[in-house]
């Protein structure tokens, strides 16, 4: 559905000049949830703007449903954007507008009827939990009740493509969950493609299918966000997945406790049977868990614990073995 | 006032029903040519504001011929260009005389200017904004009349505000063509016929003109800020 | 006349006491209006030079900064009105300038391009008269004269549109600025126009006239000082060579007849 | 350190009167962190925005250090505000400023000298990462970017008091912990009181010691983090308690599984005790995790797990008993 | 243009040295009066813009008043208002004639149209920006001077811009008391004097300064603008 071939953005600021992005490929399937992590700076919104040509890239093509952009015509690209949605990290606001026609827009710009307006716009601020605050102007608005408003507005017109930049940044847990599910039912229900960007993983987790990770306007990994969760292969990878769940570092632990620490990862229905306590059960090894998550990555069970076994090596090593022997990663903390 | 020390004021040399008659010149004048000047201005100021650099039309050659224009209109004299557009003016209005000849002069020589505040405040528009309404396919016709025209609102309400009270201003040397209105009075009587007392009253009605003018402005302004 | 002799002797005296005893330059501010005070009084600036007089022309556009200025020291002299102009002035503000030497007149005239005499007029036509005082004024009085229009009695050259009494061909008439009267001419049915502006606008006054003002005029255009300086040695230079042969040859060979010196 | 008394702050709309927040009061010692949570809209930037008077309240007093803000003049409060560095929701920077001036900007206005505010932005930019965008202007820096000069702008004065809207919104979860850190270590060091707004549990889990949950303009529950997250008592509370691992709910997991689901909470250093492992050992009872975290909340380890117990139910019922009695707090999900 | 119609436009009628004195007179008023028009206009905006509604120095009545002494100056027309201010013309200047005579005259006409021209941009202001700056401890002299007079810098070269090519067309006006300089010129021989050619050099000698003016204020505006 996207196809970034070879995009290059560099910016000139005074004498010098950055790139923001170099040489990008991606290619996101239709009916795809794919995500961008990255540090502050590293070119995600960038990169996630040079979709819709709201940057125009440096250098290379921007595919959208097998047109290519790069090649239109001004009018041309008017008509293919209507079909990509776009949430702003800073919203973007009309501020001179209520919240109500903020949303309604789009509409307006697709010349709809005015009743066909009115009603979307209803649901529209039922689904994001604005109905109270329809005829208020953003200026009056919270935080997250703008991003809200942005975030309505990119649905309207009920896009093939979504962008999404850091849309839910502002917004509480729950508020954040809620608009996950939305977008996730709609992409279940109208095979709509997001591409979106956020930093925080546990949107990743929940609702992408695959992720990339730029830094230095690179992607350093991509893939499916099981296989870059797990198994990071790049640093800056590691470094988020670590994040995940912990807000410590576990090798912070080795030289508190006196038996051996081990980090487990494990995927998929395993995680719903008792191996560890299989695996122990017939020993003398004791275990503590001293930290770790076992959750669900979208709809795929996981763990990641890090285990205290205390009890003598060899039986701790079989139990070890009988784990690795599970399919379970098995590794020891030194 | 050094016009007032030497002479008594003689209230009677006010003919009520001239003061009355140059009202409605100034208000005819006025309220015709800022219409004009408006909708002329408008058009002007969006198109040198969409053709300047780094906008939305970036047309250097476009915005530096459009932009020549504007300035000779705004450094000719107010009188030479009222006598240069004399031909317009006749095959608009069919006169170059009185109110109805003083119209056209006006809109040529305040269009540009507001033309420029146009443009200004155009400029003020957040970018973001613009990006948004562009990545939901907006038209730049949609830009202009949907996201710039209304995001500029506050600001295009107080250049309208300034761009009236100019024009009254411009009004007074629209007698020049036997325009009329209270400028004009108030400097045929009472400057050089030095009735102090039409001066008085004819400006006295030109401070009530600009100050509801201003008045109106400053209001419709605050009721259109939403920051 | 008598008067200008004496007034010529007393300069010439003064002259010849400056070229004696003086030599220092004595500067004299004079305003004036462009057409054609400002260029008789350029004319007359090597003469004065000669005499030790250094004349600075301050040119206005207008009628009342000058009569304004002088009274307030801030010139020496003016050449630009005539008596019945001077004597409203001085009556409205209480000044007291006054004439010290009458120079030119400048016949006013009516002019058009639609008809060529007053009889044809149509009821309703459109007339254009000066908007300032001093001429909107005497147009209307030339007007009156030729039984276009009848005026108040007595108002003389403070005449306005409002003291027109009798207008049978319900002229409309229209006052704008006296330069843009021959701007207009091709518009109007009859236009009042300066016999200065007419003469720029390429206008020969005594051909193209419909009707003029006569020779007799009262409009004659004077040289207007202060009681204080009237009778200084500088006016009176000034006076003189205003007065001169070579001033009269310049009048009568500049404006081809349409502005008559009114000097002996 | 901060004192709000019975503050309430009300905005109109048009015809409406509309309470942004009502009778709040709110007691912060010096050198404490201080965590605010709520649902987007429910106040908790108008709260802040109150401490330091940028929102006079409609009601109430204001004390910061001693000093009741609401009845000092402007240029009493103006000294008074020095001392209370703000970071803003959104950042609010001087666009026509780079990022150096922006940084200097509460410098200058203390009328520091030019070589110590040189010398102090220096430090401030490596602080925050961003000495390679010192002569940017906001426009050119990315979210995060302009998130950072916020915050190092507002840190500059070494402030008593720091008021944080949603500092770390913007950034990424290692920039976001390197923020913390440096937050951590001027609180330890300097005794700098913080009040900070955020959405993020993490946030709040990592440096905060004590937090206030706002609902509808209204502080819903109060008390030490570990007392409220573990023991929330109000529903909002425990909605925003159970965002802090899981992006699922627990109970999805009824009917699914075979066994007895258990959840489980424990502080302290039990959790580096064998605890759930020796409860089971001498039974015939297996166990899965299902769900779950481990972590440490600012220095206090804890566990929140949801456990599948199979075995005969007298022998769980032990194992339960057993584990209550160590002091966790065990409950059956029905 | 009728005018030239009837004439033949003789060149010989341009004295250059006088074209080249008027040059230097505008000149001389559009500098000196632009800097006290900046000075004057820049303080009564703020004033204006500080102490109107919802702003930082709220003081209805100040505004007000500060208001009708602004529409005042800005209904009377040039000429009266020249006239009327004579006497403090005098004070300041010595003189109420000629190039210094007609400065003291264009700074109260401009300055109020400056200031609200300023108040105008100082309202485009971000609030955000001033609530940093305030929860800063910023003293509202801080204020005005660090926050608003910068970041609405790019309005205010524009105001700037637009208020130096209308005080050029101002000057022209200043003939009524012998200020001298083109627009005067062009008046004088190319008006009254139906000296076309003296008309069209001193016209274009003003177009060509307005439009330096013009694009010296877009350049500064552009150079300043970090949108
Ligand atoms: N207009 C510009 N001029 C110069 N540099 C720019 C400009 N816009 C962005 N940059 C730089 O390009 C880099 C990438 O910016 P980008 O906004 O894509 O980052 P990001 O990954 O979205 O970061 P964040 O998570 O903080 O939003 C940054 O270093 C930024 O400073
Ligand atoms: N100027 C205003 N006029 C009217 N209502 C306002 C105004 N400012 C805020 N509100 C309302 O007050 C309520 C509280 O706003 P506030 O900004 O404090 O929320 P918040 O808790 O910070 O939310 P968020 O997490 O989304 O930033 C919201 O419902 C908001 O719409
Ligand atoms: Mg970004
Ligand atoms: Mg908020």
């Amino acid at each position: 559905m996207i196809e970034l071939l070879d995009i290059s953005k560099s910016y000139r600021t005074g004498k010098t000049k950055v790139d923001a992005i170099t040489n990008i490929n991606l290619s996101i399937n239709k009916g795809e949830i794919f995500g961008i992590i990255g540090h502050s700076g590293a070119g995600k919104s960038t990169l996630l703007r040079c979709v819709n040509l709201l940057e125009r890239p440096t250098s290379g093509s921007v595919k959208v449903g097998n047109v290519e952009l790069t090649k239109l015509s001004t009018t041309q690209l008017q008509q293919e954007r209507r079909r990509i949605g776009m949430i702003f990290q800073h919203f973007n606001l009309l501020t001179m507008a209520t919240v109500r026609d903020n949303i309604a827009f789009p509409l307006e710009l697709a010349k709809q009827s005015r009743s066909a307006i009115k009603q979307r716009v209803d649901e529209l601020l039922k689904l994001v939990g604005l109905e109270q605050h329809a005829d208020k102007y953003p200026a009056q608005l919270s935080g997250g009740q703008k991003q809200r408003v942005g975030i309505a507005r990119a649905l309207a017109n009920n896009p093939d493509v979504l962008l999404c930049d850091e849309a839910t940044s502002a917004l509480d847990p729950q508020t954040t969950n809620a608009i996950l599910s939305l977008l996730l039912d709609i992409n279940e229900k109208l095979g709509i493609t997001i591409l979106l960007i956020t930093h925080e993983m546990h949107v990743i987790r929940s609702i992408c299918d695959r992720v990339a990770v730029i830094d230095g306007g690179e992607i350093v990994e991509m893939g499916d966000v099981l296989d870059v969760f797990l198994k990071p292969q790049h640093a800056i990878t590691m470094d988020f997945v670590s994040q995940i769940a912990d807000s410590f570092d576990p090798r912070e632990l080795i030289g508190t406790r006196s038996g051996r620490l081990v980090k487990m990862n494990y995927v998929g229905e395993v995680t719903y049977e008792p191996l560890l306590f299989n695996a122990v059960k017939s020993t003398t090894v004791e275990f503590t868990i001293l930290q770790g998550t076992v959750s669900r990555m979208k709809n795929t069970p996981y763990g990641q614990l890090v285990i205290e076994f205390i009890g003598n090596d060899r039986e701790i090593d079989e139990v070890l073995a009988s784990l690795r022997g599970k399919g379970l990663e098995v590794g020891e903390l030194k | 006032m050094n016009v007032l020390k030497s002479n008594k004021i003689d209230w009677h040399q006010v003919r009520w029903e001239e003061v009355w008659k140059a009202t409605k010149d100034t208000l005819t004048m006025l309220g015709a040519s800022l219409l004009f000047t408006i909708i002329l201005g408008l058009i002007l100021g969006v198109v040198l504001f969409l053709t300047s650099r780094r906008q939305l039309l970036e047309q250097r050659l476009v915005y530096a011929a459009l932009s020549l224009v504007v300035n000779i209109l705004r450094s000719v004299p107010f009188v030479i260009l009222m006598i240069m557009i004399m031909p317009l003016t006749k095959a608009i209005t069919g006169t170059t005389l009185g109110v109805q000849g003083s119209i056209p002069p006006l809109v040529i020589a305040a269009a540009p200017f507001f033309a420029r505040l146009v443009e200004t405040s155009l400029r003020e528009v957040d970018r973001g904004v613009i990006e948004a309404a562009q990545s939901m396919g907006a038209s730049r016709m949609d830009i202009v009349r949907r996201v710039l025209l209304l995001e500029a609102r506050p600001g295009l309400l107080a250049a309208i505000t300034i761009t009236a009270v100019t024009l009254v201003s411009y009004t007074a040397m629209s007698g020049v063509i036997g325009g009329g209105g209270l400028g004009d009075l108030a400097l045929r009587y009472g400057y050089q016929r030095f009735q102090t007392s039409v001066m008085i009253v004819t400006v006295a009605c030109l401070i009530i003109l600009v100050q509801i003018l201003q008045m109106a402005g400053d209001y419709l302004v605050r009721r259109f800020s939403r920051k | 006349a008598k008067n200008n002799e004496a007034n010529n002797s007393n300069a010439g005296n003064t002259a010849a006491n400056n070229g004696n005893n003086a030599p220092q330059e004595v500067t004299l501010k004079v305003g004036a209006t462009p057409v054609p005070h400002a260029e008789i009084l350029e004319f007359i600036k090597p003469a004065l030079k000669e005499k030790g007089i250094n004349l600075e022309v301050v040119e206005f556009n207008d009628y009342v900064q000058p009569n304004t200025q002088l009274y307030e020291k801030q010139l020496d002299a003016n050449f630009f009105q005539h008596t019945p102009y001077l004597d409203q002035f001085n009556k409205d503000k209480g000044y007291d300038l006054v004439n010290v030497a009458g120079v030119h007149i400048e016949p006013f005239g009516a002019y058009s391009k639609k008809v060529k005499s007053v009889d044809e007029l149509k009821d309703g036509a459109k007339v254009v008269i000066p908007n300032d005082p001093s001429n909107g004024g005497r147009a209307l009085a030339l007007l009156a004269a030729n039984n276009v229009i009848k005026l108040k009695d007595g108002v003389g050259v403070a005449g306005t549109v409002h003291d027109i009494t009798e207008n049978p061909k319900n002229l409309e008439i229209t006052e704008v600025e006296a330069a843009t009267l021959p701007r207009v001419l091709d518009e109007v049915d009859l236009a009042l126009i300066n016999t200065n502006y007419a003469l720029e606008a390429g206008l020969v006054p005594t051909k193209d006239a419909l009707f003029i003002e006569g020779n007799d005029s009262p409009y004659v255009n004077i040289v207007v000082a202060r009681p204080d300086n009237k009778d200084s040695d500088a006016i009176k230079a000034l006076t003189e060579a205003l007065h001169s042969a070579d001033v009269k040859k310049f009048i009568e060979d500049k404006y081809e007849g349409a502005i008559i010196p009114a000097f002996e």
